[in-house]
């Protein structure tokens, strides 16, 4: 193989070909309110964590959405449960005990 | 795919294209990679087809190249137009032509940009009165050349000696056509048949009894990207992007490239070769690449040109099979030779992609 | 509002270009740079829209504004009828107007591009030439180009090239006195002062790198750091 | 004998304006070019946000025509001004002389196949939301062999400078949010998202539809202007946008596509207008004397709009448009005549 200085770089773009997201699943039926996320920022906006950090659950959320956890699981581990973004979901999602349920999900607790 | 959808945004955007008397400028790339495609392009035009196309010596780069690199301001490449249209303007032309579609786009927008504020027609006029004492009419036509060559593809069809028919079953050839960007995304009108389904390189093909591949990434553009292939540590960029394109038109199994674009065949053709060396991936048969041309070579083969008059032997993935395939004969043992027949040094064989 | 947005303004791509963008991401979705490079062409034209000159001077700064490809497949589809790829080459000419492009990686590639470009067209005529076109540079040209460029005056006139010679044809000597002219319009309308601004900067930054110009011109033309495209930290 | 009053436009707005007018004591005379009374209601399977069936809408009101004289497959040849009345004479050779026309003349159907990046016409798994809804009513699906993922475009059409349609055309977001719904019943096991720029669930109910097509349908919302739709060697779609709250490239590969066509205005509008001497917007739409105060009454004396005539608007707002218009009518009517 020849050396030229540059290669092919992988793509950015989130690619869907296989729609199957069996971790995601298992979180709604876990977590039903999950869907009901407008990713309005509230949470993110009211976040204690997320001003000193690049914590932002709505990000979290629609990264799980797109089976891409491994970009944004690493941020929940700032959060500090305070429950301020379940204040402020105009959705009424419980967000707190979505994050405990993330967690649990995606087998949290072992990386931390 | 329903074929009468692109029939009837193909009706819709059919431009004028005047019959005769055009002022040529030729395209920096093309020449230096593929100048016996404008070679082949006045031949047709004149010899064939008894067209009065007029070149003028004095005429220069457009400096498009130089301008999407931020080489040159706008007011710079817009002077060095004016200068090309002062030329036109002298020569008593008014139809212009350009063999570049980095030009063609340049040309488009630069005109429409004078349109749209006088006061900088204004002051690109200065500037060229002060540079040069030129004074230019802005062209009434403006033609990329695979335009007139799209124009008179059913002429060129009539005088055909090969088809772009596999001679051994009888199928048309699978052509995927590469368009090039600047040729009608910004000004769908300005190409014949529009941005999203260009009918300039379809129109030659459909004329020349091959069938054309419509893949996904067909759009895209060709990763050439100006700065992203000029600077060496850029071309990461470049190649990502024709891989791209190459991953999304194997499973079609096209037999041959045709480009509009200078750049393009260049890339299509290199980077398939770069990818091999590096991956050892191809994308023809049998361990070969798919080859990639001008539309002047292919209208050339059609017309029963000497592939290597044409300078197929330039490009770096091999145009055998292709040929094999239309039937057309050539010598294999005048594939390297210089202009007084003596026999060059063949090129070395690259590693993982075959050649002849 | 600020006085860098005024700057920029003034530029016809930026009144050509920037209607009023909806963030609605039909450029990021097809955009070349975007897919593999740190980049996302929205994001550029939401900053310029702003006017905020802090914002605006970062990226006149920064990397981001040089990751664009210019092939303005972006311009098809903006249901706006903006134009982000002319609205980043207005940043670009800004940022080499004010000196900034010095302070990225990829700026500081306008010191070979421009020495490359320039060159070709005062000396030649042309943007490529082969006489520059070096296959050191070039080494995807392939074997065959190392036979073309091995063979070079025999090749070019066995495909009908006119390569340094005089009268019509490709790749022809094009006249002295044209190429004067091309000069005089460098002189005219600022080409030549961007080389002169390009030069006079990228030699302070070389400076502060501490490399010679030699090492400067050639760090920026071979090297990147793993900070540009999407597989890398 | 009652006085009679031209209604051009046999959808919704001129179906309901006529019946009002007849309860106030006139004789309308309702023209409509096409075979059936309807407009798009006709065609249309279900509505939002309740997913009534929308002949149980429009049955009773076409049931309900005593009193009114309708003309179908029938146009305007021409409407001359005679002293304080209007002369209107119809390609059936019959003419009428009145002093009050009212135009109910809707909305085309935005043409997809104009966004030919999303190659409506070209790719056979392309479809619009009407012709989703006459599968809907009709029960005759598309042969395709799996249909497992399917997106729906808003704002094909609309918010649009290049296809010419700046406007939001309002009732596309919960249509297609319905229409999501719809379809997830058909096909339980697909995944289906939709692509919106804005949700805009504006009227009453319409959110909880959303929150419902979220929660019990688990319908995917991308944020994101489909970019490009193009085809695979098996007629699958690949369709490409950004997810620009993710702020990456997304392409999806996908079974169905439908794009929300929006509302753009009927072809024959300028037409019609030029007859009467009134403007149309720049956005083609008619234009009322003030789009808050007066919306049914034009800058020419006897001419009135009801419905999608002046712009987008839903069936209710048609609807109620429609009575009132009906009685700015009846007030010019009985307002006594200038000498």
């Amino acid at each position: 193989m020849i050396d030229f200085g540059y290669g092919l770089t992988p793509s950015s773009t989130l690619k869907i070909e296989n729609v199957a997201n069996p971790a995601f699943e298992e979180l709604r039926q876990r977590e039903p309110d999950v869907a009901k996320c407008i990713a309005c920022g509230s949470c993110t906006a009211s976040c204690s964590a997320g001003v000193f950090t690049e914590m932002s659950l709505r990000r979290v959320i629609l990264s799980l959405q797109r089976g891409r956890e491994k970009e944004t699981l690493p941020m929940l581990q700032h959060c500090m449960l305070c429950g301020k973004c379940l204040l402020v979901c105009p959705r009424g999602i419980n967000t707190r005990h979505l994050i405990l349920s993330i967690g649990k999900v995606y087998k949290m607790e072992e990386d931390r | 795919m329903i074929y009468q959808g692109k029939q009837r945004i193909w009706s819709e955007y059919q431009k004028e294209i005047p019959t005769d008397h055009w002022f040529y400028v030729r395209s920096c790339i093309r020449q230096s990679f593929f100048p016996a495609s404008e070679k082949t392009f006045l031949e047709i035009l004149r010899d064939r087809l008894g067209k009065d196309v007029y070149e003028t010596p004095h005429h220069t780069t457009c400096g498009g190249i130089a301008y999407h690199s931020e080489a040159i301001p706008q007011e710079t490449v817009m002077t060095i137009i004016a200068r090309q249209f002062a030329l036109m303007t002298e020569a008593g032309y008014e139809n212009y032509v350009c063999s570049c579609i980095t030009s063609f786009g340049l040309y488009s927008e630069v005109i429409e940009d004078w349109r749209e504020f006088p006061e900088l027609l204004a002051k690109i006029r200065e500037n060229l009165w002060k540079a040069t004492r030129r004074e230019f009419k802005i062209p009434t036509y403006l033609a990329h050349a695979s335009d007139l060559i799209y124009k008179f593809r059913n002429q060129i069809a009539e005088q055909a000696k090969f088809r772009l028919v596999n001679k051994a079953t009888g199928e048309p050839l699978r052509v995927v056509e590469h368009i090039g960007c600047h040729y009608s995304k910004m000004f769908p009108s300005k190409g014949v048949g529009g941005a999203e389904y260009p009918y300039v390189l379809a129109g030659m093909v459909e004329s020349w009894g091959g069938e054309v591949i419509d893949y996904p990434e067909r759009r895209h553009c060709c990763g050439f990207g100006f700065r992203q292939y000029l600077v060496k540590a850029n071309r990461g960029y470049s190649v990502s992007n024709t891989h791209k394109k190459f991953e999304s038109m194997e499973p079609f199994k096209p037999d041959m490239i045709i480009t509009n674009c200078p750049g393009c065949p260049y890339f299509l053709d290199r980077w398939q070769y770069v990818i091999a060396e590096q991956t050892g991936k191809t994308y023809g048969e049998n361990g070969y690449g798919i080859p990639v041309f001008t539309y002047e070579e292919v209208a050339g083969l059609v017309l029963g040109y000497n592939p290597w008059d044409l300078g197929l032997q330039t490009h770096q993935v091999a145009v055998e099979p292709l040929l094999d395939k239309m039937g057309i004969p050539y010598k294999p043992e005048d594939k390297y030779k210089g202009p007084r027949g003596e026999l060059l040094q063949r090129p070395d064989f690259p590693m993982n992609i075959k050649c002849c | 509002m600020g006085k860098i947005y005024d700057r920029l303004a003034q530029d016809y791509r930026i009144k050509e270009g920037l209607k009023a963008c909806i963030s609605c991401g039909t450029c990021t979705a097809i955009c070349p740079a975007a897919e593999f490079y740190r980049y996302n062409p929205k994001k550029i034209v939401s900053i310029v829209q702003s006017r905020d000159d802090d914002a605006i001077i970062e990226l006149l700064k920064g990397d981001q504004i040089w990751y664009c490809g210019e092939c303005l497949s972006c311009v098809t589809r903006c249901p706006r009828k903006n134009a982000p790829g002319l609205v980043v080459m207005a940043l670009r000419a800004l940022s080499i107007e004010l000196g900034y492009f010095a302070e990225s990686e990829k700026g500081r590639q306008q010191l070979p591009l421009m020495h490359a470009m320039q060159r070709n067209v005062l000396n030649y005529g042309y943007c490529v030439y082969p006489e520059t076109f070096a296959y050191e540079k070039h080494p995807e040209y392939g074997t065959v180009g190392k036979w073309v460029k091995d063979n070079q005056k025999a090749v070019y006139e066995r495909l009908g090239a006119h390569l340094g010679q005089i009268g019509p044809g490709a790749l022809r000597k094009i006249p002295q006195e044209s190429l004067d002219e091309l000069k005089a319009i460098f002189d005219v309308t600022g080409a030549t002062r961007w080389m002169e601004i390009v030069e006079e900067k990228s030699q302070e930054k070389a400076r502060e790198m501490g490399l010679t110009m030699e090492e400067y011109e050639a760090q920026a033309f071979n090297q990147t750091s793993r900070c540009h495209l999407n597989d890398e930290d | 004998m009652s006085q009679n009053v031209v209604v051009i436009g046999g959808g919704p707005a001129g179906i309901e304006a006529s019946r009002r007018l007849r309860d106030l004591g006139y004789t309308p005379i309702l023209i409509e070019k096409t075979p059936v009374l309807g407009g798009h209601l006709a065609r249309w399977d279900r509505l939002f946000p309740e997913g009534i069936e929308a002949r149980t809408v429009l049955d009773p009101m076409v049931a309900d025509l005593d009193g009114i004289k309708y003309f179908t497959e029938t146009e305007v040849s021409s409407i001359n001004r005679l002293k304080d009345t209007w002369v209107v004479k119809l390609s059936n050779g019959l003419s009428a002389q009145v002093r009050a026309i009212l135009l109910t003349t809707g909305f085309d159907l935005f043409k997809a196949e104009k966004k030919e990046e999303y190659g409506y016409g070209i790719y056979e798994r392309v479809i619009t939301n009407a012709d989703l809804e006459d599968w809907f009513k009709s029960g005759a699906a598309p042969q395709f062999d799996a249909v497992n993922v399917i997106g729906f475009v808003h704002c094909v059409g609309s918010r649009d400078e290049k296809a010419g349609n700046r406007q939001c055309s309002k009732v596309c977001c919960v249509t297609a949010v319905k229409q999501a719904c719809e379809i997830k019943e058909k096909f339980p096991d697909a995944t289906v998202y939709c692509f919106y720029m804005d949700l805009r669930m504006f009227g009453r109910k319409y959110e909880d539809l959303y929150l419902k097509a979220q929660k019990d349908y688990g319908i995917r919302f991308v944020r994101g202007r489909v970019s490009e739709v193009s085809e695979d060697n098996d007629g699958h779609l690949f369709v490409k946008a950004e997810d620009t709250l993710f702020g990456k490239p997304l392409k999806i590969k996908m079974d169905l596509l439908v794009l929300m066509a929006g509302m753009a205005p009927a072809a024959d509008n300028h037409q019609l207008a030029r007859m009467v001497n009134i403007q149309t917007g720049e956005d083609g739409f008619y234009l009322p004397q003030s789009i808050i105060g007066s919306p049914c009454t034009s800058s020419r004396e006897g001419i009135f709009f009801a419905g999608a005539a002046t712009g987008p608007k839903t069936l209710p707002e048609t609807l109620s448009e429609a009575a009132s218009a009906a009685l700015a009518i009846d007030r010019y009517l009985k307002t006594p005549q200038k000498k």
